[in-house]
C-alpha cells in the first residue's frame, strides 16, 4: 500500500491514483464478506483482482462503483473522499462497472440496452438513427456481428457479453471495472476485448480487471491484487509473479496437478450413438458415438451449433430428423424427461436464464432436477438437507448464509451449485456446457478431477467448452463443429489447437467428418 | 330502556332504481327515528344474494334486531336465510320480491313485476292499434326481468305487433344507448321501444335523438325516475307515459313495520302496489325533484 | 409489483431473523388488528355466533382462494372461478331436481350432485389449463373468455331466472352448510381440511415444488425436466376442484343459482391470495396467508355491518381503505422506516 | 403467461421475417376477420352509421386502454379505472351544475369542468402510483382499494342515485360527443390523437423506453440509473389522464353519472391491452395493438346486437369464445403447427 501513497504525492504523473478504497469492510446481515480491504486504481494501468469464488471480488467492485455501500471504510477519488450513494453518482464520476452477471433487459433490443437510461434525444424524442449508428459503430469496434435491433433474449450468451462491453464503452469511462468479462467469451472475442482495454489504457483510463484465467492476467494486467476470504493478501506487479504464484496466493496452497491422468480406452462399448441429427437452421446431419468412460469434447466457434445439437439430443429442441441409440438400442427422446430416463443429464451454459431459480435458496435448487429421488408423494426434507450437505462438501460451495437466495451467491458458487444439481440425478452420460465458467482455478482443478472420477466409474461425459486448455486437457476425443456440421473428430495427437481451429473455421476443406489420429 | 331495532336489508345502489331504493330507505330511517325515539333503524346494503344472506345473519347475531325489513336481491336464494330470521323469532316484512315458500313473512309489501310488463304491453298495443314493429331492451337476466318480459309478451299476444328483437341492456344507460344504436342501424322502421326501465330509457332517448328518428317511434320505460316523469309531464312525444314501479315502496314497508312496534296495532298481510301508468295529466303527482332517482 | 420483493432483499438481511418472522406473521397480525377494531366497535363481535358466522362465510372464498394460490404461484391467473361456481351450482341443482323423480329426495341424490360437481369442476379447470397451455394463449384471456362462457351457460340453464333446488332435497342437503361437528360448523371444517391439504400439496410434495419453480422461472423449470404444461394445467384443475368443493357447501346455503351467483368472487379470491403474501407474478405462494386473507376480507364486511355510523354508500370506500392499510401494515416496511 | 413469449424464441429465427410481421399484423387480421363475420351476419354492419358507432364506442375503452398499456408495460396493473371514470364524471357534473349559477351555462363552465377532470385524473393516478411505489404495496391491492373508494365516492355524491348534468350545459357540451369534423365523430378523433400521442410517448421517447425496461427487469432498470418509482408513478398518472380524457367525452353522451357508470371497464381495458399483444407481465407493450383490441371488443358486442340467431342468454358465451379464438388466431401459432 505504501507505493500507492508515493503515487499520490505526484498527481501529474502518468500512473497517478484515480480511485482508491480504504479499509473497506462489508457485511450482509451477520455475514462479513470484506475485511479492511484497500486498493488503488491508477490512470493508464490495468489492475487485476484475483481471488477464489466468494472471496469478495464482486462485492468490492460493487462498492467501488456505488452499487453497494461499504459497512465501513471510504472511497477516495482524485485525492478527495467521495461517497457514491448509488451507481448513478458513481457513473457521474466516470466509474463504470461491467457486472459479472449480465445486466441487460432481455426483452429490449441491443441498441435499446446500450443506451438504456441515457438515451440520445433530439428535442423530446429519441434519436433512434443516431443511437443505431452509434450502437453499430460500437459493435463494429468490437467486431461483434449482431444486429443492433436484435432482442437480447434471442442472442447467444457471448454476444450478450459483448453488448455489455459495448454498453460500457459507450459510457466513456475514466475508471472501467470489468468483473469476469471473459468468462463467457471465446478466444477471438477475448483478443478483441484486450485490444480495447489496451487502447483505453493508452488513453489514461484506470482499469480494474477480474478474471479467473491467469493467462489473461499475465497478458493484460500491470499490477495484481489478491483477495482471500474477504481479506487483502497482496498487491504486486504482474511481472514479478508467475501463474503458479498467483494460484498459490489465491488458494493458499499449491495446486499440484490441474488435470486428472486419463488413459482413453477407444475400444470401450458405445453407450450413445447419434445419427444424422438435424435442427432447422442450426444443425445439419450430426453423427457421433460416445463410449463408456470417455470424455468427448465438442469444440467450435460461437454459434457453431454445439449447444443446439446437444439440446436437440436431449429433447429440449425440436429435431427435424435423426436417430439416437443408447447402448445399441434406438431410443425416443422427445423431452428432457425422456433423456433423464435414459440416464442423460445436461448442464446448461446459461445458469441465470435456465439453470437456477435465483429467488430461492440452495435446497430446492439442488434437488429440482432429481426431485423424485427425494420422495414421490412427499418430499423428504431430511434427505434433501443431507444431499445439500454432501453437495456443499463435494463441490466446495461457499455461501455466507445457507438460507440466502441463490441470486445473492457469488458467480462461481452458483456454477458449483448448478453442477451439483445436475449430478444429483446420478446420470450415466453428462453433457456439460461450459462447466467451469467463472470458476476459480483451485475449484476448476477439483471439477476436472471430479470429471475424471466420473469416467473412472464408467460414466461418459460430453464436454462443450470454449476454453482450449480444458478441452485439450480433459477430452479423449474432440469433435469440432462449424456452421452446424461436425467437421472433424480429433483423436490422439490430432487433438491440438491448430487442428481444432482448422476444423472450426472450416478450412479443413472436407465436407464430411474426418478422423485424425 | 332497550331500543327496538329494525334491520333493513336491501340491494346496494348499483343501478338507478336500487339507488332510489337506498335513498328512500335512508329518508325513512330519519323519519322513523325522529318520530319514534325508541326505535332504531339499521340499514345495510348488499352486492349480491350471498352478501345479503351474510347481512341477515349479522343483523340477527350482532345487532340483535327485533324486526327485519328485507327486499331480497333474488327471491329464491334468500328464502332460507329469511326463514332463519323468522325462526329466530323476529318480525319479518318482505318487500317487492316474494319468497319461494309461503307463510314466512308477517307482512308483504309487493311490487308487481308481471303487472309492469302487462301494463306496458297493453299501452303499446293500444297506442299502435294492434299493429307495428317494436324492440325490447331487457334488464339484467334475472327473475325480475323474466317476469316482466313474459307478462309483456303475453299481453301483446294475438295482435299484429312484431317484436323485432330483444337484447339485454342490464338496467344501464350506457348499455341502453349502445343496444338502441345497434337496433337503429339494424331496423329501418321501429314504431315503439319498450325499455322496461327508466335508466335504459334515458340511453335509448339519446340514441334515437342522435339517429334523428325521434318522430318515428315512442319509448315506454318503467320505474318512475324523475327525469322521465319530467319528460312525461312536459308532454314529450318520445316518452308519452311511464309505468310506476316506485322504489319508495321500501319506505312504506319500513313505516308499516315501525307502526307495529310503536302502536302495538296488529300489522300483517299483503300490501300490493299496482303498476300505475304515469301520463301527462297525472305526472305532477309523481314528480319529486329532490329525490336522487 | 415485483419491486416489493426485490426491494426487500437487501434490507432483509440487515434487520435479521426477527423481520423475517414478522413477514410471515404479517397477515396474522393484520387480522388480529381487525379483530381488535371489530371488538371496539361492537361487543357482539366476539360472540361465538358472530365468529362462527365469519369463519363459515370465509369458507367459500377461502376454499376457492386456496386453489387460486396454486394457479398464481405457478405464474397463472384464473378469472373464471366466480362464474364457474355459478355454473356448477346451476348444473347441480338441475340434475338433483331431475333425480328426485327417479331416486327420491334422498342422500343418493345429493351424493350424485356432489359427484357431478367434482367432475364439472375438474373438467372446467382442465379446459382452462389446456386451452391456455396447449393453445399458448395468455391465461388472462382464456379465463376471461370462460368466465363469460360459464356465466352464460348458467343464465341459459336458468332461462334468465333462478334455478331453485327442490325443497325436499334442501332438507336432506341442509346440514352440509348449517350443521356442525363438536360445535364447529361443517363449512369451517371443510375449509380447514382444504387448507391443510393445500398446504401439504404446495409445500411438501414434488408437485408443489414444481409450481414454485414454474412461477419463478419457466425456462429453468423446463431445463429441470419438469412437464411445465402438465403442471400448469394441473393447477387449474386444482382450482376447479376447489371451486367445486366451495360450490358443494354453497348450494345448501341458498339453494339456488342464477346469473348473479358468484359475481366478482374471482376478484375476492385473488385479493385474498395477494393479501396473504403470494406474489401475483408467481414463484412464491403461501396457503396460510391465503386463508388469513380470506378471513380478513370477510371480517371487513362483517365489521361494516356492526355499525351504522358509516353511510352505506361509503362501505366500499372503507373496505378499500382497510384492505390497503392492512396490507401496508403486514408488509412491515413501515417498521423498518421508523426504526431507522 | 410468459411461456407464450419464451416458447417462441427458439423457433423465431427459423421461421424468419414473415412470422414476425405476422405477429405484429395479428390483431389487425383478427379484426378484419371480425369485420367479415359482421358483414356476413348483417349487411347493416358495414353501413357508415354502424361503423361510426363502433369506433365512437371503442373510443372510451380505447383511450383508457392506451393508458393501461403504459401501466402494464411497466409491470403494473390498474383495476381502478372504471370507478375512477365514474367518480370523475360525477365530480364534473356536480361542479358544472354548481357553476351554472355564477358563470351561466356557457363554454367557460364546460372548460372548467374539463380542467377539473384533468386535475382529478392526474391526482387519482398519482395516488395509485405513489401509494404502490412509496408504500411498497402491490399495485393489484392498491388499485383494488381505490376502485372501491372511487366508486363509493360517486355513490355518495349521487346519494345512491344519478347525477344529471344541467340541460343547458348539455346543449353547450353536446358537440364534444355528438359532433364531427369532416364526417369523423369527435370521440374518434380524440381517440386517434390519444393513440398517436401514446404511440409517440411509448415508442419514441426516453420515458417510453424506460417503461419497457422497468417491465422487463426492474433491477436492470435500477442499475441503469432509471428512477423506477418515478417512472412507475408516471405511468399511473398517464393512466389517470387517459381516464379523464375518456370521461370528458363520456359525460356529454348521456349527461349523467351514477354508481353503475364504468362498471367493469377495467376488465375491458386490460383485455383490450392483452388482446393487442402487450404482455401482462410487463416489458412489452404495443399501442396499436391496444387500439385494435379495443375496437375488436366493441365490434364483438356490436355483432351480437346485429343478429338474433343466438339466444340472448348466450351472448356472454359467444363473446368469450370469440375473444379466445381471435387471440388464438392472431398469435399465429396454429400456422406454424400446420406448416410442419
Ligand atoms: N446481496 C448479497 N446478500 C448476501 N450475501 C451476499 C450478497 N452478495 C454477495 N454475498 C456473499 O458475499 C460473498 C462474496 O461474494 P462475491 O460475489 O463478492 O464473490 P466473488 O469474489 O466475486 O466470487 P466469484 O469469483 O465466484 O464471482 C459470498 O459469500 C456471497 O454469498
Ligand atoms: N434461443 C435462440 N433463439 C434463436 N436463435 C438461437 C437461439 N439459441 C441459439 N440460436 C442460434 O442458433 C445457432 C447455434 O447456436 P448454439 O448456441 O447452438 O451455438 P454454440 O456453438 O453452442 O455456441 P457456443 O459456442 O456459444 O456454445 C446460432 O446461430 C445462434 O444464434
Ligand atoms: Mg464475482
Ligand atoms: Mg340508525
Amino acid at each position: 500500500m505504501t507505493d500507492a501513497a508515493v503515487h499520490a504525492v505526484d498527481p501529474d504523473q502518468e500512473g497517478r491514483v484515480r480511485l482508491s478504497g480504504r479499509q473497506i469492510c462489508k457485511s450482509f446481515g451477520s455475514a462479513q464478506v470484506l475485511f479492511d480491504v484497500s486498493i488503488d486504481l491508477h490512470a493508464g494501468e490495468v489492475h487485476a483482482l484475483l481471488g477464489e469464488n466468494g472471496a469478495g471480488k464482486s462485492t468490492l467492485v460493487k462498492i467501488l462503483s456505488g452499487y453497494h455501500q461499504p459497512t465501513s471504510g471510504e472511497l477516495i477519488l482524485d485525492q478527495a473522499p467521495v461517497s457514491f450513494v448509488d451507481s448513478e453518482v458513481g457513473e457521474g464520476h466516470g466509474v463504470i462497472l461491467i457486472h459479472q452477471e449480465l445486466n441487460l433487459a432481455e426483452q429490449l433490443t441491443v441498441e435499446e440496452n446500450i443506451f438504456l437510461g441515457r438515451e440520445i434525444k433530439r428535442g423530446w424524442f429519441l434519436d433512434k438513427a443516431t443511437m443505431r449508428a452509434q450502437a453499430q459503430e460500437l459493435l463494429d469496434q468490437l467486431q461483434c456481428d449482431v444486429d443492433p435491433r436484435a432482442r437480447i433474449r434471442d442472442l447467444a450468451v457471448s454476444d450478450r457479453q459483448m453488448v455489455e462491453i459495448a454498453k460500457a464503452l459507450s459510457k466513456k469511462a475514466d475508471i472501467l471495472i470489468l468483473d469476469e468479462p471473459t468468462a463467457v467469451l471465446t478466444g477471438r472475442e477475448v483478443e478483441i476485448l484486450f485490444d480495447q482495454i489496451r487502447r483505453l489504457r493508452e488513453q489514461g483510463v484506470a482499469i480494474l480487471y477480474i478474471s479467473h484465467k491467469l493467462d489473461e492476467i499475465k497478458a493484460i494486467a500491470d499490477r495484481v491484487t489478491v483477495l482471500r476470504d474477504g481479506r487483502h493478501i497482496t498487491t504486486e506487479t504482474v511481472a514479478e509473479l508467475e501463474k503458479d504464484d498467483m494460484a498459490r496466493l489465491m488458494v493458499g496452497r499449491d495446486i499440484k496437478q490441474m488435470f486428472p491422468d486419463r488413459v482413453p480406452d477407444h475400444s470401450a462399448e458405445i453407450v450413445l450413438s447419434v445419427r444424422d441429427v438435424c435442427v432447422d437452421g442450426q444443425v445439419r446431419d450430426a453423427s457421433f458415438d460416445l463410449r463408456r468412460g470417455e470424455v468427448l469434447g465438442f469444440a467450435g466457434i460461437v454459434g457453431a451449433g454445439r449447444t443446439a445439437l446437444m439440446e436437440a439430443i436431449i429433447g429440449l429442441r425440436e429435431r427435424s430428423s435423426g436417430r439416437i441409440e443408447r447402448n445399441g438400442a434406438p431410443v425416443k427422446i422427445n423431452s428432457l424427461q425422456d433423456a433423464k430416463k435414459c440416464g442423460i443429464a445436461y448442464l446448461t451454459k446459461d445458469r441465470k436464464g435456465s439453470g437456477l431459480l435465483l429467488n430461492m435458496d440452495m435446497r430446492p435448487n439442488l434437488t429440482l432436477l432429481a426431485l423424485e429421488k427425494f420422495g414421490r408423494v412427499f418430499i423428504d426434507r431430511k434427505a434433501e438437507e443431507a444431499a445439500l450437505e454432501t453437495a456443499i462438501e463435494a463441490f466446495d460451495i461457499r455461501a455466507a448464509d445457507r438460507k440466502s437466495k441463490v441470486g445473492d451467491f457469488s458467480g462461481g458458487n452458483q456454477q458449483k451449485l448448478l453442477l451439483a444439481k445436475v449430478m444429483e440425478t446420478d446420470p450415466d452420460i453428462v453433457i456439460i456446457d461450459e462447466p467451469t465458467r467463472g470458476i476459480d482455478i483451485g475449484t476448476k482443478s477439483e471439477i476436472y478431477h471430479f470429471i475424471g472420477d466420473l469416467t473412472d466409474r464408467g460414466k461418459s461425459v460430453i464436454l462443450l467448452s470454449s476454453e482450449m486448455p480444458e478441452m485439450l486437457g480433459l477430452s479423449d476425443r474432440i469433435a469440432v463443429m462449424a456452421g452446424g456440421r461436425i467437421t472433424g473428430i480429433l483423436m490422439g495427437d490430432g487433438r491440438n489447437e491448430h487442428e481444432i481451429m482448422r476444423h472450426a473455421t472450416g478450412i479443413s476443406g472436407k465436407q464430411g467428418a474426418s478422423v485424425h489420429e | 330502556q332497550e331500543k327496538i331495532k329494525i334491520g333493513v336489508s336491501i340491494p346496494a345502489a348499483t343501478h338507478g332504481w336500487a339507488g332510489g331504493l337506498n335513498w328512500h330507505a335512508e329518508q325513512a330511517e330519519k323519519r322513523i327515528e325522529a318520530t319514534y325515539p325508541n326505535i332504531d333503524v339499521i340499514v345495510v346494503s348488499a352486492n349480491g344474494a350471498t352478501e345479503q344472506a351474510n347481512d341477515l345473519e349479522d343483523l340477527v347475531s350482532v345487532q340483535n334486531i327485533d324486526a327485519l325489513v328485507v327486499l331480497p336481491f333474488e327471491s329464491d336464494p334468500l328464502t332460507v336465510p329469511v326463514q332463519q330470521v323468522k325462526e329466530a323469532g323476529k318480525f319479518v316484512t318482505v318487500v317487492d320480491r316474494g319468497l319461494s315458500l309461503p307463510g314466512i313473512e308477517d307482512v308483504y309489501v309487493a311490487g308487481n313485476n308481471p303487472e309492469l310488463g302487462r301494463v306496458s304491453g297493453e299501452y303499446i298495443r293500444k297506442r299502435l292499434d294492434d299493429e307495428g314493429k317494436i324492440v325490447i331492451l331487457r334488464g339484467i337476466p334475472t327473475t325480475v326481468d323474466t317476469e316482466r318480459v313474459d307478462a309483456f309478451i303475453e299481453s301483446i299476444e294475438g295482435s299484429n305487433i312484431e317484436v323485432l328483437d330483444m337484447k339485454h341492456a342490464n338496467w344501464n344507460r350506457d348499455d341502453g344507448y349502445e343496444v338502441m344504436q345497434d337496433f337503429l342501424s339494424r331496423f329501418p322502421k321501429i314504431d315503439a321501444v319498450w325499455a322496461q326501465d327508466d335508466d335504459i330509457a334515458l340511453g335509448v332517448i339519446e340514441a334515437v335523438k342522435q339517429a334523428d328518428r325521434t318522430d318515428e317511434m315512442f319509448i315506454v320505460g318503467g320505474a318512475g325516475m324523475k327525469d322521465i316523469i319530467k319528460r312525461v309531464m312536459d308532454g314529450d312525444k318520445l316518452t308519452p307515459i311511464d309505468v310506476l314501479y316506485p322504489p319508495a315502496m321500501i319506505a312504506t314497508a319500513m313505516e308499516l313495520t315501525a307502526l307495529k312496534f310503536a302502536s302495538g296495532v296488529p300489522v300483517e298481510g299483503r300490501y300490493i302496489l299496482g303498476a300505475t301508468v304515469v301520463t301527462e295529466e297525472n305526472a305532477k303527482n309523481f314528480y319529486f325533484p329532490d329525490s336522487p332517482f | 409489483m415485483s419491486s416489493v420483493e426485490r426491494n426487500e432483499a437487501p434490507t432483509k438481511k440487515t434487520s435479521g431473523g426477527f423481520s423475517i418472522d414478522f413477514k410471515a406473521l404479517g397477515p396474522f397480525l393484520a387480522l388480529v388488528g381487525l379483530f381488535v377494531l371489530g371488538t371496539a366497535i361492537n361487543d357482539a363481535f366476539l360472540s361465538g355466533g358472530n365468529l362462527s358466522n365469519i369463519f363459515t362465510r370465509a369458507a367459500f372464498i377461502g376454499i376457492i382462494a386456496v386453489g387460486a394460490t396454486f394457479v398464481i404461484t405457478a405464474g397463472g391467473i384464473d378469472l373464471s372461478v366466480g362464474s364457474m361456481a355459478a355454473f356448477i351450482s346451476g348444473a347441480m341443482i338441475v340434475v338433483m331436481n331431475g333425480l328426485v323423480e327417479t331416486l327420491g329426495a334422498g342422500v343418493e341424490t345429493v351424493l350424485l350432485g356432489v359427484v357431478l360437481s367434482v367432475i364439472l369442476g375438474i373438467g372446467a379447470g382442465a379446459i382452462n389449463g389446456l386451452v391456455s397451455t396447449k393453445g399458448k394463449i395468455e391465461a388472462f384471456i382464456v379465463t376471461l373468455g370462460t368466465m363469460g362462457i360459464y356465466r352464460s351457460l348458467v343464465t341459459y340453464m336458468a332461462d334468465g331466472g333462478t334455478l331453485s333446488l327442490d325443497f325436499d332435497i334442501r332438507g336432506v342437503y341442509r346440514p352440509i352448510y348449517y350443521g356442525d361437528i363438536l360445535g364447529i360448523p361443517i363449512p369451517v371444517l371443510v375449509f380447514f381440511a382444504v387448507a391443510v391439504a393445500g398446504y401439504v400439496l404446495l409445500n411438501m410434495t414434488p408437485f408443489g415444488r414444481k409450481c414454485f419453480a414454474i412461477g419463478s422461472n419457466e425456462q429453468v423449470a423446463r431445463y429441470s425436466a419438469i412437464h411445465v404444461d402438465r403442471i400448469k394445467t394441473l393447477t387449474y384443475v386444482i382450482q376447479g376442484l376447489c371451486v367445486s368443493i366451495a360450490t358443494i357447501i354453497y348450494v345448501p346455503r341458498l339453494g339456488s343459482a342464477s346469473s348473479s351467483t358468484g359475481v366478482l368472487w374471482e376478484l375476492e379470491a385473488i385479493a385474498a391470495v395477494i393479501i396473504g403474501g403470494t406474489m401475483l407474478k408467481g414463484g412464491y405462494g403461501r396457503i396460510w396467508g391465503t386463508v388469513v386473507g380470506a378471513i380478513m376480507l370477510t371480517t371487513i364486511g362483517n365489521i361494516l355491518n356492526l355499525t351504522d355510523a358509516i353511510s352505506n354508500y361509503l362501505n366500499g370506500a372503507v373496505q378499500g381503505l382497510i384492505i390497503i392499510v392492512a396490507v401496508f401494515l403486514q408488509r412491515g416496511d413501515w417498521r423498518r422506516k421508523k426504526s431507522k
